[in-house]
């Protein structure tokens, strides 16, 4: 074994992500990890790479004990992770990018020649010919960009390779060339871990997987020794007892309505949204769920095909039409961090002027008049169930769910008929989770119409009235109400069409 | 050496400075103490004598006030004091003429006056077929290029006003074996130059001023020294020779203070001294830029003007006249920038010149006041630009045409 | 104690440096010395304020000093003294700043040229153009209806000083406004005020409008106090960036308040005031001067992250 | 710059906060763009070929043209010997500080301290040499070790006290000056007349002073093609984050590149010295080199936010204000109309880079 780990434990804010995992690795293993967001498969791979230490736990490479306070500790041990963003320098060449901070140098003069010399043999050894050591990063693909990623692993002579849903980003044929590294890789004697959704991947190219649920080790198993479905079961299967709230009373009438929309990623994407609603949008990361949800919102417009009441082509027109967004990254994309609450809260309702409805929806907010609306605000998040209600808090000093919350409470100034939760309680505790879903139910039996994406699947199916799958840019298929977690991920991997 | 490790210490121990400054009012014992600068600690108030001050060169100008200067009567840019001529033969040549200038900047008031009473002498002299001018923009080193390069155009004579005296002289040395040079203004430390123009300077435009206080405030009186900034020489000599006679007097100098030639600055200091010892009986300045602010501060004060040294700029010249104050206007005047053009032209004809050209230096007072003033020319016109006789005037200078 | 909450410790620093001026000169204590420091400070005080919309905002304005000093100058040449020319003219000045910040906006926005160089070429050319136009230096008088908002009282109080409190009032007026809240969201996180339906570079270029619009009224005052001046506005946009980042204001945006900003700037005119008053002239008044913005800023650094109120 | 700031407070803002996401945090969406981006980059491939440095030296050759033709025109000759050493003699002094301050841009910072340090060299150096050419030696040796100092708490200051970049060096330019203004009133100190030399000889029509400042530029071009100092300043000034994640001592490289960047202000603080003959106490600020420097740099392709650009550009920039002026001075231009045109010309070609820049990249 050139891994091993046993108990690892870690908790964030006192939630448990990792309960006492253990996983062992051996040399040219090709090693899967799966499970389902907020399975803990993440966070393991942070600790492995050093970004987290872990809270109880061993680490071993080559029997050697190890524990990292920084990535390049985890670096210098032999191991390496391949994030989905890649840490890379756009301005700079593929070669000066590989030997980043670790430049050759001759005479103390860095060895220009070496350093290309040497990333010109591992492209070839990867059998990367599209591109040389001197083209500047910039100009490279995803999947080019990644194959540097790998090149950079391999001249630090890592052992151990972590990939994070290597494929989420790459087009089809794309995902064949990874096949291909992934197996070179093998050859020469390296670890990989493999995290990815896509059983097929899965299959084709692991050794043996490792199941993670709720932040425990399931079960790990030679794929041999395993089938899909067991495989499923093994991710989904769960102690029933999460609540979900009752559906609603069914759909009213069509609220948004798209034909044949399509843009760079998406196409011929026909869709209907009802008042009432909850329609849950499944699918693998990279499927284009989010596309279609900013596709929706105006923020990376439909390019081709219609929608009414109309296709929005900026956010601002999104928004005055009704439609609002709750975004899978709150930190990056939702929230002014070093604002307080109220402002957050307020946003949206300072900036778009809603046609004729004002006032109902923007619930006492101050608008014009200024900062007069506290009480107002206060209501507002006590109707999304803040916790504490301080309108003057800093957000970025918020929990997860709270911070959420807030997202809620900014879309609920402006009383939106449709609103888009992209993701809507990742990285939010149990109990908040828990708030979020009965306020979407709630905004739902209100009469919006709301659609959810989310890659967890009890949530999605215990929430949602419908269930579209998506897949490659396009609508793989509806399931009706209440589908079994199985049939969803089989859809959303390619196992099966309905 | 020794110098430029103080220079480190004091970099680096610049805050501490800072910190201990706030014990200053006890040391310097008594409110009106904490007002002067730090310098003036030291007895007497006006502090040292500026390393700028040559006893000599004072005593001769102190003494060249008295002197009568030849040439014609109504010309003072072309009479000469006391003159030393030097003989020109050697740079007798036919025109037309090249006559070059290197100007060591044109961004203040005075400057700008000169500047265009420069140009419109050229305009008089048609022997002068070309004038080519260089605008350093007040950098020695550019001044140095530009010299150089001017150096290079055949020139038949250069004139420079040099930005900086120690800075300028390598390079004038270095132009004054290609051609005849004429230095004027501000001088340099070498005596290669043909001529040197300049009045008669510092240290009795400073005696002026010093000695019109004197004369009319009362002994014991307050007197506050506003300065423009330090270790600018032309500057520096004003200041020393009006210290000279403050140390002689009864008068009790309460404060020498940098303006920076900012009016806002300075009304706001004048403010503060007015404030801060109920009355102030004599305001002497090394430059009238602000003059005006400073008699403002009064006014606002609510309090009468008292006897205040200035220069001869309209504005300050208006105010007087209005206000009907105890001034006095010591000057330098822009009229010296018509006299390099008639110099290099007599060098180029071989007629002799004065090797250095001491320009007579007025100074307006209450008698004389209406003839300098010109209601008519901008606020910041110098009134002894000798210029009223020039093509153009006085819209050229900014003035109503009518 | 909440002002110590929304403003920080500037106000402290402030209490300190006005209590040691009071120590040196009693006059200060009384009404008419201080108004007569504020009626100095409001300048300055203006002036930061317009700053801290562009700052908060993520930007930087380095042409307000020679904007200050354009319109001095221009507004002496075209009263050149005529007292009904008064009011157009300043009607015309606010208009020129209010068109110079509208271009610094846009360029910066539209044309994605850093804000630190848009400001620094708008401050050549404007210091250019105005000397071009006056022939070097400046020329034409102000009339006294012009002067009287720098120079003359209201009843006890100066003119200025009721200008710097409406001016000040409207600027925080202002940043509680929702345009205030826009501004900041877009300073904090550009995208995320973005997908919130925050016209980003419509809210920036206002900001810089409003720097235009502060360093016209601050010229206004300035010409007003002390008369015609060539070299009236030099080194006011340091000062007024430095008075800012005094305050808290973080550089690179999204942080501070504006009272805080102004508070900074009233540091800065205390400071100067002290320095002057201790006697410690010219030379090392810098030197103190360098070290305490130093000193201010690094502390703010260190301070912030404990904070966990947001400012209003 | 201010974004580059913007980032760094971000991710202060982030340490405190659970769960860090790798950095730039995954967001499939993002992935989707560049993979559009790498893809629709045959309009980038074909522009590959001018970089912004050649772009500044095509804009200088027009330049020299235009200035050509309009001084026949005005009845001069524009490339006489004297103008073209002038050209050179006008660009050293700013040439060297422009490359020094090339290095702390790249870094993603920037030096507004170097105009009072060139100013306190030039003193320093003066007073030590007082007109003995055995004070030769040890001024140098003062001088550089001046400058290094302070670019050495510039850099300090910057990186332990985490101050804006901007306030820090704006504070040590103010403590320089008071120093300054403390202990000289006008110049000070005198060159011998061997050290002057270096200000005033040529060869040919090269003057020392250029050959002074092609070593420079030649050295710093040399630090950042092949010392792993020069390629950890582009990784820190392109994203510090990365270059942290890759093990590079952010922290170090910034420092580093402030000291560097005194030490340019220092040789031009020599310099000028050398031409002036002595010190001077305004010879810094007077030349106008703080802003000035950092015009000269993005003129010549820099961004400044760091990571992208190099000496090269920045020569092209210099040299292209030094013809300008030089023109200006042919046409005998004022002062004024000067500003104006170097206004327009500076933030034109920002503009037109950052046209170029983002046709070519996603963000």
């Amino acid at each position: 074994m050139i891994l091993r780990m046993r108990g690892i434990a870690k908790s964030f804010l006192g939630v448990r992500v990792l309960h006492g995992v253990d996983l062992d690795v051996a040399p040219g293993e090709v090693h899967a990890v799966v499970g389902e967001n907020g399975a803990g498969k993440s966070t393991l791979m942070k600790i492995i790479a050093g970004v987290h230490a872990p809270d109880e736990g061993t680490m071993e490479i080559d029997g050697v004990p190890v524990s990292f306070g920084h990535p390049v500790q985890a670096q210098r041990a032999g191991v390496a992770i391949i994030y989905q963003e890649f840490n890379l320098l756009p301005e700079r060449s593929v070669a000066e990018n590989v030997f980043l901070g670790r430049e050759p140098v001759r005479r103390g003069l860095v060895d220009r020649s070496a350093m290309e010399a040497a990333t010109a043999r591992l492209l070839a050894e990867l059998g990367e010919t599209s591109f040389g050591p001197r083209a500047p990063v910039r100009r490279l693909s995803v999947a080019q960009q990644q194959v540097v990623e790998i090149v950079k692993a391999l001249s630090q002579d890592a052992r151990i390779i972590v990939m994070d849903e290597p494929t989420a980003a790459l087009a089809g044929h794309e995902v064949e060339l990874l096949y291909a590294l992934v197996a070179r890789l093998r050859e020469r004697g390296i670890a990989v871990l493999y995290i990815s959704h896509r059983l097929r991947e899965v299959f084709d190219l692991a050794d043996r997987v490792t199941v993670l649920k709720d932040g425990a080790l399931v079960r790990t198993a030679g794929t041999g020794d395993v089938d899909p479905g067991e495989l499923v079961r093994l991710m989904v299967g769960r102690d029933l007892g999460t609540y979900f709230p009752p559906r609603g009373t069914g759909p009213g009438q069509v609220r948004l309505s798209v034909r044949g929309g399509g843009n760079a990623v998406l196409d011929g994407i026909d869709l209907d949204l009802r008042a009432g609603e909850i329609l849950g949008v499944a699918g693998l990361q990279g499927s284009g769920r989010t596309e279609l949800a900013k596709a929706l919102f105006g923020a990376e417009p439909f390019t081709r095909g219609t929608m009414s009441p109309l296709r929005p082509a900026s956010v601002r027109q999104a928004v005055a039409a009704g439609i609002g967004l709750v975004t899978e990254d709150r930190k990056a994309e939702g929230l002014a961090l070093r604002q307080s609450v109220r402002d957050n809260a307020l946003l949206v309702a300072r900036s778009v002027r809603r046609r004729g409805r004002d006032a109902p929806g923007r619930d006492g907010a101050p608008g014009r008049a200024g900062g007069s609306g506290r009480d107002g605000v206060t209501g507002l998040l006590e109707a999304v169930r803040l916790q504490p209600p301080e309108p003057g808090r800093e957000v970025r000093f918020l929990s997860g769910g709270n911070q959420q919350k807030v997202v809620l409470a900014k879309w609920m100034t402006v009383a939106p008929e449709t609103l888009i939760f992209d993701e809507p309680t990742r990285g939010v505790d149990v109990g908040a989770k828990a708030a979020i879903h009965d306020l979407m139910r709630g905004l739902a039996n209100d009469g919006m119409a709301i659609m959810m994406i989310s890659s967890e699947l009890p949530e999605l199916i215990g929430m949602s009235d419908r269930v579209v799958v998506m897949r490659d840019g396009r609508l793989a298929g509806e399931l009706p109400p209440g589908p079994s977690e199985e049939a969803v991920m089989r859809l959303a991997a390619g196992e099966a069409t309905p | 050496m020794k110098r430029s490790i103080t220079v480190l210490v004091a970099a680096v121990s610049a805050m501490l400075l800072a910190g201990c400054a706030s014990d200053k009012p006890v040391t310097g014992g008594g409110a009106t103490a904490s007002a002067a600068p730090s310098a003036s600690a030291a007895s007497p108030a006006t502090g040292e004598q500026s390393k700028f001050f040559v006893q000599a060169d004072y005593d001769a100008q102190l003494a060249m006030r008295a002197q009568t200067a030849e040439g014609p009567e109504d010309k003072p840019w072309e009479q000469a004091i006391a003159p030393q001529m030097t003989d020109t033969a050697t740079y007798k040549k036919d025109g037309p003429y090249h006559l070059c200038f290197s100007n060591a900047a044109v961004n203040n008031p005075w400057r700008q006056v000169g500047w265009k009473t420069m140009q419109a002498e050229v305009a008089l002299h048609k022997e002068i077929a070309e004038f080519t001018a260089l605008d350093a923009e007040g950098k020695d080193d550019k001044q140095i290029s530009d010299i150089a390069e001017l150096t290079g155009k055949d020139c038949d004579a250069l004139i420079v006003s040099p930005n900086t005296t120690a800075t300028l002289t390598p390079a004038v040395s270095g132009a004054c074996p290609k051609l005849p040079v004429i230095v004027f203004d501000r001088g340099v430390e070498t005596d290669c130059p043909v001529t040197f123009i300049n009045p008669i300077g510092g240290y009795a435009f400073g005696a002026d001023g010093a000695e019109f206080l004197v004369e009319k405030v009362p002994a014991g009186g307050k007197v506050l020294a506003l300065r423009i900034l330090p270790g600018v020489d032309v500057l520096e000599t004003r200041w020393s020779a009006a210290k000279v006679t403050f140390d002689k007097s009864e008068l009790d100098v309460v404060g020498v203070e940098f303006t920076d030639g900012d009016a806002a600055k300075t009304k706001s200091i004048v403010s503060d001294y007015i404030a801060r010892h109920g009355k102030i009986d004599g305001v002497w300045m090394d430059a009238g830029a602000t003059a005006v602010a400073a008699i403002e501060a009064f006014e606002d004060a609510g309090q009468p003007v008292p006897a205040i040294v200035g220069e001869d700029q309209q504005d300050f010249l208006q105010k007087w006249k209005d206000g009907n104050l105890t001034a006095v206007a010591p000057t330098y005047p822009t009229y010296q920038w018509r006299t390099p053009i008639i110099a290099a032209l007599k060098i180029l004809k071989g007629e002799e010149v004065p090797k250095t050209w001491k320009l007579p230096q007025p100074k307006i007072t209450s008698e004389n006041l209406d003839s300098y003033l010109q209601p008519d020319m901008p606020p910041l016109h110098y009134a002894l630009c000798g210029c009223e006789d020039l093509p153009g005037f006085p819209g050229a200078w900014g003035g109503k045409e009518n | 104690m909440r002002a110590l909450r929304t403003l920080g410790p500037i106000v402290v620093v402030l209490a300190v440096l006005l209590a040691l001026i009071a120590a040196a000169n009693p006059f200060f204590l009384e009404p008419a010395g201080f108004l007569a420091f504020l009626k100095r400070a409001a300048p300055l005080v203006i002036l930061a304020a317009g700053q801290y919309f562009v700052i908060v905002s993520g930007e930087f304005d380095l042409s307000v000093g020679s904007l200050v000093t354009v319109q001095v100058v221009v507004a002496a040449r075209l009263i050149d003294g005529d007292e009904a020319a008064t009011w157009p003219v300043l009607a015309l000045l606010v208009a020129i700043g209010l068109l110079i910040g509208l271009a610094n906006g846009v360029i910066t926005t539209a044309l994605r040229v850093p804000s630190f160089i848009t400001t620094l070429g708008m401050m050549l050319v404007l210091s250019g153009a105005v000397f071009l136009w006056t022939g070097g230096a400046p020329r034409g008088a102000l009339s006294e209806a012009f002067r009287t908002f720098g120079r003359k009282d209201l009843g006890p109080v100066p003119w200025s000083v009721l200008i710097l409190l409406a001016a000040g009032g409207a600027a925080i007026a202002l940043m509680r406004s929702d345009f205030g809240r826009r501004l900041v969201a877009a300073g904090d996180n550009e995208r995320a005020a973005s997908l919130s339906g925050v016209r980003v570079n419509r809210t920036r270029t206002l900001a810089f409008v409003l720097s235009g619009l502060a360093a016209a009224v601050a010229g206004i005052l300035l010409g007003g106090f002390a008369g015609v001046s060539a070299q009236v506005g030099q080194g006011l946009e340091f000062q007024a960036i430095t008075a800012v980042v005094l305050g808290g204001v973080a550089l690179g945006g999204g942080r501070g308040s504006v009272a805080a900003a102004m508070a900074g700037a009233f540091t800065l005119e205390a400071l100067f005031t002290l320095l002057n008053l201790y006697g410690i002239s010219g030379a090392l008044e810098f030197a103190v001067q360098g070290v305490i913005i130093i000193a201010a800023v690094a502390a703010g650094a260190v301070r912030l992250p404990l904070r966990r109120t947001a400012h209003v | 710059m201010s974004d580059h700031a913007d980032s760094a407070v971000a991710r202060r803002a982030a340490a405190p906060e659970p769960a860090v996401p790798p950095p730039g945090g995954p967001a499939p969406e993002d992935g989707q763009r560049r993979a559009r981006d790498g893809a629709g980059n045959g309009g980038g491939r074909r522009w590959a070929g001018i970089g912004p440095t050649q772009v500044i030296y095509l804009a200088l050759l027009g330049v020299m043209a235009a200035g050509w033709v309009l001084v026949a025109i005005d009845g001069g000759d524009f490339l006489t010997l004297e103008t073209v050493v002038g050209i050179q003699q006008r660009s050293a002094a700013l040439g060297i500080v422009a490359v020094g301050q090339t290095l702390a841009i790249l870094a993603g910072s920037l030096d507004l301290s170097v105009a009072y340090v060139i100013s306190l060299t030039s003193l320093v150096a003066a007073e030590i040499m007082a007109g003995r050419d055995g004070g030769i030696l040890p001024a140098l040796a003062a001088a550089l070790a001046v400058s290094a100092l302070i670019g050495l708490v510039n850099g300090l200051v910057i990186t332990r006290l985490q101050v804006h970049a901007f306030i820090a060096t704006l504070g040590t330019a103010l403590i320089v000056k008071g120093v300054l203004d403390h202990l000289y009133d006008g110049p000070a100190g005198r060159v011998p007349e061997s050290f002057q030399r270096l200000g005033y000889d040529r060869l040919g029509p090269v003057p020392v002073s250029a050959l002074l400042w092609a070593g420079v530029a030649a050295a710093a071009w040399f630090l950042l093609r092949r010392t792993r100092l020069g390629y950890r300043i582009y990784a820190v000034g392109g994203d510090a984050e990365v270059a942290r994640l890759s093990g590079v001592r952010t922290g170090r490289v910034i420092v580093a590149t402030h000291v560097l960047c005194s030490v340019c202000a220092g040789i031009a603080g020599l310099l000028l010295a050398s031409r002036l003959g002595a010190g001077a106490p305004t010879v810094g600020t007077d030349g106008g080199y703080d802003l000035e420097s950092i015009a000269a740099v993005v003129l010549g392709g820099t961004a400044l936010a760091g990571g992208r650009g190099g000496v090269g550009g920045t020569v092209g920039g210099v040299l292209l204000l030094a013809v300008l002026d030089s023109v200006f001075n042919q046409l005998e231009v004022n002062a004024f109309a000067k500003d104006v045109v170097r206004g327009v010309v500076i933030v034109a070609a920002v503009a037109v880079y950052a046209r170029r820049t983002s046709r070519r990249r996603s963000r």
